[in-house]
């Protein structure tokens, strides 16, 4: 790592964000469709130790990479016939997903892989690029999967505003009747926006794993989906400022290992800078408190029923 | 757990019963640790310790793991003590509370605990600690000669006395080698969160740190990937040689030998050799492996003659030639960048 | 709602067959997961009950446990009722452990037939306060409390630790110093570690019962739960509620944490909780809200946890176990519908 | 559609109903509340599945699991409350459901010449460009026929497409609707309007409790034999309203220069609006023309951007639905469920819902559970709320006394003023009397009364003015006795009347 401060700064953040960045754009199709996934926490673990389990047994990165979106799949599934097909509240629903997720991937963990650790690191320097001064380590020295969620971020948006399942996921996530009578199966979409949102969001819990090392331990993701919860109500369900609101994150958490040469932090208790990312996201929240939930979200919804 | 069957007693009538137990049913005795019996770290050396007084007594062992915190060992003490069991051992630093509590609840049961013992202890207690400050110290000093930028670095979990002892005795320890060391530190207040591990460590090393010590458990992957990453950096991890998990970028590990420790412990509880509420502060001296492990195919890195200056300390610190801080004196952060090299020995 | 005795129900289909089927189903993936990590079902069940109740020691954690979750169920319930989502319980109750036990530092001198009162009054009012923070940014900038009071909760835990390992260092590390001896909570049965916070967790139970279903601020929480435009109509003034609720619900948490750090602890902890602030709401939502069938069901998930510690010893499982079988339970009795809260239509203004 | 049944719970929604559609002719179904005429449609159309009977379309069988089968056999309905997504734009709402989903190139440009080629085609032209939400709703009504036919549909079911309408744009719809028919669709419409039975129905079948009792061709029956097949009896008689004369001059409400902000500009800009006491002051107009608006303001639930509201000369601006009571304001709101009741509570509590937070059924924070029964007790008997059991929960009673309990709730204040927003809508013939004659009942005592309501033929009977809002000015006003119908028409569709 190279360059001056603010290029550390940022080439952490942006790392730190690469995470916070794929749960949320998984999250945000997720509740544009009218599903408020709060088990976002649960997927990103059980994605997380998806991919360090097959990396760390295989040796190769694609193949965890791989695995995770599997698992993604999976609880994407188990989570529409919970929220989808059995109407089961979501909030609680949710929460409890990350409970038995949190416990399952200690225990699985504890039995199937110990503290092994795969061969590698996923750093990947861009020839050229990562020579550009302070743009080339912030953005050209990262692993595969941050420039994969750079790529993510212009796809999903296209996916969302410029296709017919993006229509058709924003229609059923303000009205879903209206989307019933014009002939969409809205338990149908739903669940296919929960196993792609899903995909997505185990992906978020692989970045960890192929960022470091490719161990996993337990409570890996340490309450990063929530936040990007948060980022999600921040980037108001768009992916561009997700992207954005994601690279906030990850500098406010970045402050503290830089704050040693930033005069003017060095003195703030290391416990004021950890509150930090959290205190942020309140107030973001407050700001971006005119951004409406998609109309339906959180809602069950019974066909035929009014 | 391994041993899961013997109920004998009924749970239900728990009062006078266990008096009965004469001397030919085998004793039994618990482990509750934090971490787990296979995570190359505290808990596994705890493990086999523990393994290898119960095999050399024909003890039955029965091992909880991956308790972090103190109400789960409220839980799980009373569990084992209401199964009458002999001797427990709680592998965590924090929670002498409980000890002191389950020792009153449990009198026939003895509660050794990791920590330094309290006045009016129980008689039913014991307490062990290893000075990890010396092998810490000894850490630095391989740190101190194996830097080529004079800068070392230590990403840690949480900050009070017991665990900021070590990352304080490594930096005194590389300076009473290397007046030109300087050191940078962080505290992630976590052991586990790994992606925040690697961030510290590329913010340590993007000030130039070479050696990193890691007094953390399963976030040492993210220093080891920041390492990685990065040229001419090395990892110091703690508690177990983990040079297999990645040579190329472990220099070498600060050992406890806390498996001795756990195996002396527990004979000497089931031998009855323990003064009641006993303190059981273990040295270098009484721990063979403690210090650094080997360097493996690293010793280059120190030279032969950085090697043999390891060593060399590390007598000097089992003679008493070289008195390293106790945690009253260097349990708090900076201390270790303060304190004079000349007035302990070196 | 036939029963007015049933208050801030929001949810309401109890029909016997989901209750059958949710008890059948849980019982049977519980089973299945049992199984596939080879242990015996029955083993499991009964070692749960046996290291939960069996002897009086782990009877009496399994109490004050229960006592704590009584008291988180009730600060996710009462917000509930209103149709607010506080998930901060967490961090209520370590803002009140913290000002629980600042407070027995800071009037430590009081006698001791005050002091525990005292320093119970002050983790209320702390879990208050830091509930308040939600409910206030709700009532005056709509901002979504889910992901406050959530926030909010990891930087509770923070503070916890600031005064743990900056304020108030015990030596050792992870935990301040002990409390005086006269600012424990006075035992109820002392042999089996049995304080008054029992006491405290059922007296908070029935008030806040008689609070819901007999008063008007309850009319007007559980009014405003099930139809907030009716509500406000009829002359509620549905604003404050958010604060009303959270401040009410934020200081059972904090007497949790009070309960916590002078009735078992005995000092503050860092983590102390194991997620009791989460469990609270599958307590609540088990309790369907009702403040009093809040007391079993706390018992239930106490039991749950506390008797899970044995599963290592008797049936070579982690304890961790206990954690999934809650959960699946819960998640069951909302897939079957025995437990349903209720939304208005979507999408209709 | 043969011996189609369909029971909820008790009740039998529908009862082996027989229904033919013919190409080309207009089929009105006709019934009371609850007679189970959108239960009918909706089974054709999918969204219920019927227990027991069968569905043929052009002599074969057709199975109708879903709206999405509906639209593939050419059958498209529009609902009561429309299926639009006000966020999306007309031609979005139009293709919804039109491609598959994982059909990705969604091409806008293209979409929407397709969209505003077929509203050339339909001679129903609307911006397909345009935000659906911020469109009157005559105009979304438009979208939704549009929506059908872009889709090929040859059976149209409209569920009361003219509840909300004026008569000029429902005029414009039967037109819309007649030639549709002679392009050879086949069209069923239900609606609680006879006149417009008569006026373009070719065929009618008329349903109660259930069960079909009438059906028959165009000649075969007349306004008063509907009726009387719907109800069973003859159609109410209102009491004669009495003449205002006797009553006193003085201005109980009056707002001034009121202006409340809408989707997109002013809702509501600069209302003067009087109502004497003892007077019923209705206001017409299509809906969304800041009637919605109008009454949040009044009521408290919105603000008013600028201007004044004075109730018994007492300003009241801008005061919480509390103090607003407490200044004599009582009102009704259109959306009786969604503003008005709360369901699943009690009728007691549902009767008290005002008066536990103004603070009468409590002794120091204590409810007074007796006196809120005994209370509910009383008005359940004065208002003959049927069932007579207080503590039912309010979801539980039909659309007709749960509107009761709303009334009774806000006349025990015995207001100065009451607001009601359309009062009847939806209510069938007996219930909807009931309700004129308690707002009639009212006006005698001296309450003034705010009547908005769509519906033409209720502000006749029950107003002594009445005014008309469009575009959230007033734009006509005139006494009851001498109101021009043609006028009425004219100014509710823009046009100024010739003084
Ligand atoms: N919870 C689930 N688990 C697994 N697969 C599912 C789940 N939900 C839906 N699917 C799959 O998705 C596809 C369509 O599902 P669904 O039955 O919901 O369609 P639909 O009937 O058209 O939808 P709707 O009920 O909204 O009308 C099927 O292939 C089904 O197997
Ligand atoms: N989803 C449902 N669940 C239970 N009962 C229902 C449901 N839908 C309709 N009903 C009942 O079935 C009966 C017929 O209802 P339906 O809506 O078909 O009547 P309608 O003739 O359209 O009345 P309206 O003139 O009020 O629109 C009513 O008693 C109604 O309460
Ligand atoms: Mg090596
Ligand atoms: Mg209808």
């Amino acid at each position: 790592m190279s360059g001056g401060v603010f290029t550390t700064l940022f080439a952490l953040g942006v790392a730190l964000a690469a995470p916070l960045l794929w749960a949320a754009l998984g999250e945000l199709i997720i509740e544009q469709s009218g599903v408020l996934n709060i088990g976002i926490e649960g997927v990103m673990l059980i994605g997380a130790f998806g991919c360090a389990y097959a990396y760390v047994r295989s040796g190769s990165m694609v193949a965890g990479i791989a695995t995770a979106m599997g698992c993604g799949a999976a609880c994407g599934l188990v989570l529409a016939l919970l929220y989808v097909r059995l109407g089961a509240d979501q909030i609680v629903t949710g929460i409890l997903f990350s409970v038995i997720a949190l416990a399952g991937t200690t225990v699985l963990a504890d039995r199937l892989l110990g503290t092994d650790v795969a061969e590698k690191t996923g750093q990947l320097d861009i020839p050229g690029l990562s020579e550009i001064p302070f743009f080339g380590t912030v953005l050209f020295s990262q692993d595969p999967l941050v420039y994969a969620a750079i790529v993510a971020v212009p796809l999903v948006s296209y996916l969302m505003s410029g296709t017919w399942f993006g229509l058709y996921v924003r229609a059923i996530g303000a009205r879903p009747r209206a989307g019933e009578t014009a002939g969409i199966g809205v338990r149908a979409l739903r669940t296919w926006a929960l196993v792609i949102g899903c995909v997505l969001t185990a992906i978020g819990g692989a970045s960890l794993v192929v960022a470091t090392s490719g161990g996993f331990s337990p409570n890996l993701t340490a309450g990063r989906g929530f936040i990007a919860l948060a980022v999600v109500v921040l980037a108001r369900w768009k992916p561009l400022w997700a992207a954005a609101a994601a690279l906030l994150f990850g500098v406010a958490q970045a402050l503290q290992f830089v704050a040693d040469e930033l005069g003017f932090l060095a003195h703030v208790p290391s416990d004021v800078l950890l509150m930090l990312p959290y205190l942020l996201t309140v107030v973001a929240v407050v700001f971006a408190a005119g951004s409406r939930y998609p109309a339906a979200c959180g809602v069950p919804y019974r066909p035929g029923s009014a | 757990g391994d041993d899961n069957k013997d109920s004998s007693g009924d749970a239900a009538s728990t009062d006078d019963t266990s008096t009965a137990a004469a001397d030919e049913t085998p004793k039994k005795i618990g482990l509750l640790t934090t971490g787990t019996q296979n995570d190359k770290n505290w808990g596994e050396a705890f493990t086999i310790g523990a393994k290898a007084a119960a095999d050399a007594s024909g003890a039955k062992l029965t091992v909880v793991d991956n308790l972090n915190e103190p109400p789960q060992y409220a839980q799980q003490g009373a569990s084992l003590g209401q199964e009458g069991y002999d001797m427990v051992l709680m592998a965590l630093g924090t929670i002498q509370e409980v000890q002191l509590k389950l020792a009153k609840q449990f009198p026939d049961t003895l509660w050794c605990g990791y920590g330094i013992a309290p006045d009016n202890a129980p008689e039913n207690t014991c307490f062990v600690d290893a000075l990890q400050e010396q092998a810490a110290f000894l850490g630095g000093v391989a740190a101190g000669l194996a830097t080529k930028t004079n800068v070392i670095g230590a990403v840690n979990g949480f900050e009070f006395p017991q665990l900021t002892r070590q990352p304080e005795a490594y930096a005194l320890g590389a300076r009473c080698v290397n007046p030109d060391v300087t050191f940078v530190q962080k505290y992630i207040n976590s052991w586990t969160d790994a992606a925040l591990g690697k961030a510290a460590a590329k913010g340590l090393i993007s000030q130039k740190a070479d050696v990193l010590l890691a007094p953390l458990t399963t976030a040492t992957n993210g220093l080891i990937a920041a390492a990685r990453e990065s040229d001419g950096v090395w990892v110091m991890p703690e508690y177990f040689d983990s040079n297999d998990t990645a040579k190329e970028v472990i220099l070498t590990s600060v050992l406890f030998d806390l498996q001795t420790l756990a195996e002396d412990v527990y004979t000497k509880g089931l031998n009855g050799d323990l003064k009641p509420g006993e303190m059981l502060p273990y040295t270098l001296a009484e721990l063979p492996d403690g210090g650094v492990a080997p360097f493996y195919e690293d010793e280059a890195v120190l030279g032969a003659d950085g090697v043999a200056k390891v060593d060399e300390i590390k007598q000097k610190i089992i003679d008493g030639d070289i008195k390293v801080p106790s945690t009253d004196e260097i349990g708090t952060v900076g201390t270790g960048s303060k304190i004079d090299p000349a007035s302990i020995g070196c | 709602m036939t029963q007015p005795d049933a208050p801030g129900l929001a949810l309401l289909h109890d029909r016997r067959l989901s209750v059958l089927a949710a008890l059948l189903a849980s019982l049977a993936v519980i089973a299945a997961i049992v199984l596939a990590l080879s242990a015996d079902p029955f083993t499991v069940f009964s070692t749960i009950v046996d290291s939960s109740l069996g002897s009086k020691f782990t009877f009496g954690q399994t109490v004050m446990i229960g006592a704590i979750l009584v008291l988180t169920g009730l600060a996710a319930a009462i917000p509930f009722s209103a149709h607010l989502w506080n998930v901060g319980g967490e961090g209520q109750l370590y803002f009140g452990a913290f000002a629980a036990f600042a407070a027995t530092q800071v009037v430590g001198g009081l006698p001791g037939w005050l002091l525990p009162f005292v320093v119970l009054a002050a983790g209320m009012a702390a879990g208050a306060l830091w509930g308040l923070i939600p409910g206030v940014l709700k009532t005056v900038a709509d901002a979504n409390e889910v992901i406050t009071s959530l926030m909010m909760s990891f930087v509770a835990i923070l503070v916890a630790g600031v005064a743990i390992n900056d304020i108030w260092p015990e030596g050792f590390g992870g935990q301040t110093e002990s409390i005086p001896a006269n600012a424990a909570l006075p035992y109820v049965w002392q042999a089996a570690d049995i304080d008054i916070g029992i006491v405290v967790a059922l007296v908070a139970a029935v008030v806040a019962w008689v609070l819901i279903a007999r008063t008007r601020v309850g009319f007007e929480i559980r009014a405003a739960g099930l139809n907030p435009r009716a509500a406000r109509a009829g002359g509620i003034d549905v604003r404050r509620l958010p604060m009303v609720t959270f401040a009410l619900g934020g200081a059972c948490a904090g007497a949790a944490g009070a309960i916590a750090v002078v009735g078992v602890n005995d000092s503050l902890i860092q983590n102390f909780s194991q997620n009791y602030g989460f469990l609270g709401i599958a307590v609540a939502i088990v309790a369907r809200l009702n403040p009093l069938a809040i007391v079993p069901s706390a018992a239930l998930f106490a039991i749950l946890s506390v008797g899970s510690n044995g599963l290592e010893v008797q049936a070579g499982l982690s304890p961790a176990m206990g954690q999934i079988l809650g959960a699946v339970f819960v998640i069951m009795l909302l897939a079957f519908q025995v437990v349903r809260l209720r939304y208005p239509e979507a999408g209709t203004s | 559609m043969h011996g189609v049944s369909k029971r909820y719970g008790d009740t039998l929604a529908n009862d082996a109903v027989d229904l033919t559609l013919h190409r080309g002719e207009v089929h009105a179904v006709l019934g009371e509340n609850g007679a189970g005429k959108t239960t009918l449609m909706s089974t054709l159309f999918g969204l219920v599945a019927p227990d027991a009977g069968r569905i043929e379309i052009d002599g074969t069988e057709a199975r109708i699991g879903s709206p999405q089968d509906a639209l593939e056999l050419g059958v498209g309905m529009v609902h009561q409350h429309f299926m639009l997504v006000p966020d999306l734009t007309v031609a979005e709402n139009v293709v919804l459901g039109t491609e598959r989903p994982f059909n990705l190139s969604l091409r806008r440009p293209a979409v929407e010449r397709s969209v505003r080629e077929a509203g050339e085609r339909f001679g129903i032209a609307i911006d397909p460009a345009a935000r659906t939400g911020a469109l009157p709703v005559e105009i979304q009504q438009r979208v939704e026929i549009l929506k059908l036919l872009y889709r090929g549909a040859e059976i149209l079911i409209l569920d009361e497409p003219t509840a909300v309408l004026g008569p000029a744009q429902i005029d414009s719809l039967l037109e819309v609707l007649a030639s549709l028919r002679d392009e050879g669709r086949a069209i069923a419409i239900v609606t609680h309007k006879l006149p417009e039975v008569m006026a373009i129905a070719d065929r009618v079948t008329v349903l109660k409790s259930g069960r079909r009792v009438l059906s028959g061709e165009r000649g075969s029956f007349d306004a008063a034999s509907l009726a009387r097949a719907m109800t069973g009896a003859e159609l109410p008689e209102l009491p004669p309203r009495a003449a205002r004369a006797d009553v006193a001059d003085t201005v109980r409400l009056r707002t001034k220069g009121l202006v409340v902000a809408g989707r997109g500009g002013r809702a509501v800009g600069g209302a003067d609006i009087e109502v004497r006491e003892g007077e019923v002051l209705g206001v017409a107009g299509v809906e969304g023309n800041g009637q919605r608006e109008l009454f949040g303001a009044l009521t408290g639930e919105l603000a008013a951007d600028e201007g004044s509201i004075e109730i018994d000369g007492r300003p009241v601006t801008g005061l919480s639905p509390r103090a607003l009571h407490e200044a004599g304001l009582a009102y009704v709101p259109a959306d009786r469920q969604g503003a008005g009741l709360v369901l699943d509570m009690s009728v007691a509590d549902n009767l008290a819902l005002a008066a536990v937070p103004a603070g009468r059924f409590d002794t120091r924070g204590l409810l007074r559970r007796k006196a809120i029964r005994a209370e509910a007790e009383r008005l359940i008997e004065s208002f003959r709320i049927v069932p007579d059991d207080p503590d039912l929960p309010v979801a539980s009673l039909s659309g007709g006394n749960q509107q009761k309990v709303v009334l009774a709730r806000e006349l025990a204040r015995r207001p100065a003023v009451l607001i009601a927003a359309s009062p009847t809508q939806g209510l069938d013939v007996g219930a909807a009397a009931d309700v004129h004659r308690r707002l009639l009942d009212v006006r005698e005592r001296g309450t003034a009364v705010l009547l908005i309501s769509y519906d033409l033929d209720e502000l006749r009977q029950l107003s002594d003015r009445i005014l008309v809002l469009h575009r959230g000015a007033v734009v006509y006003e005139t006494d009851a006795e001498r109101v021009d119908i043609d006028e009425l028409g004219m100014a509710m569709a823009g046009h100024q009347p010739v003084a």
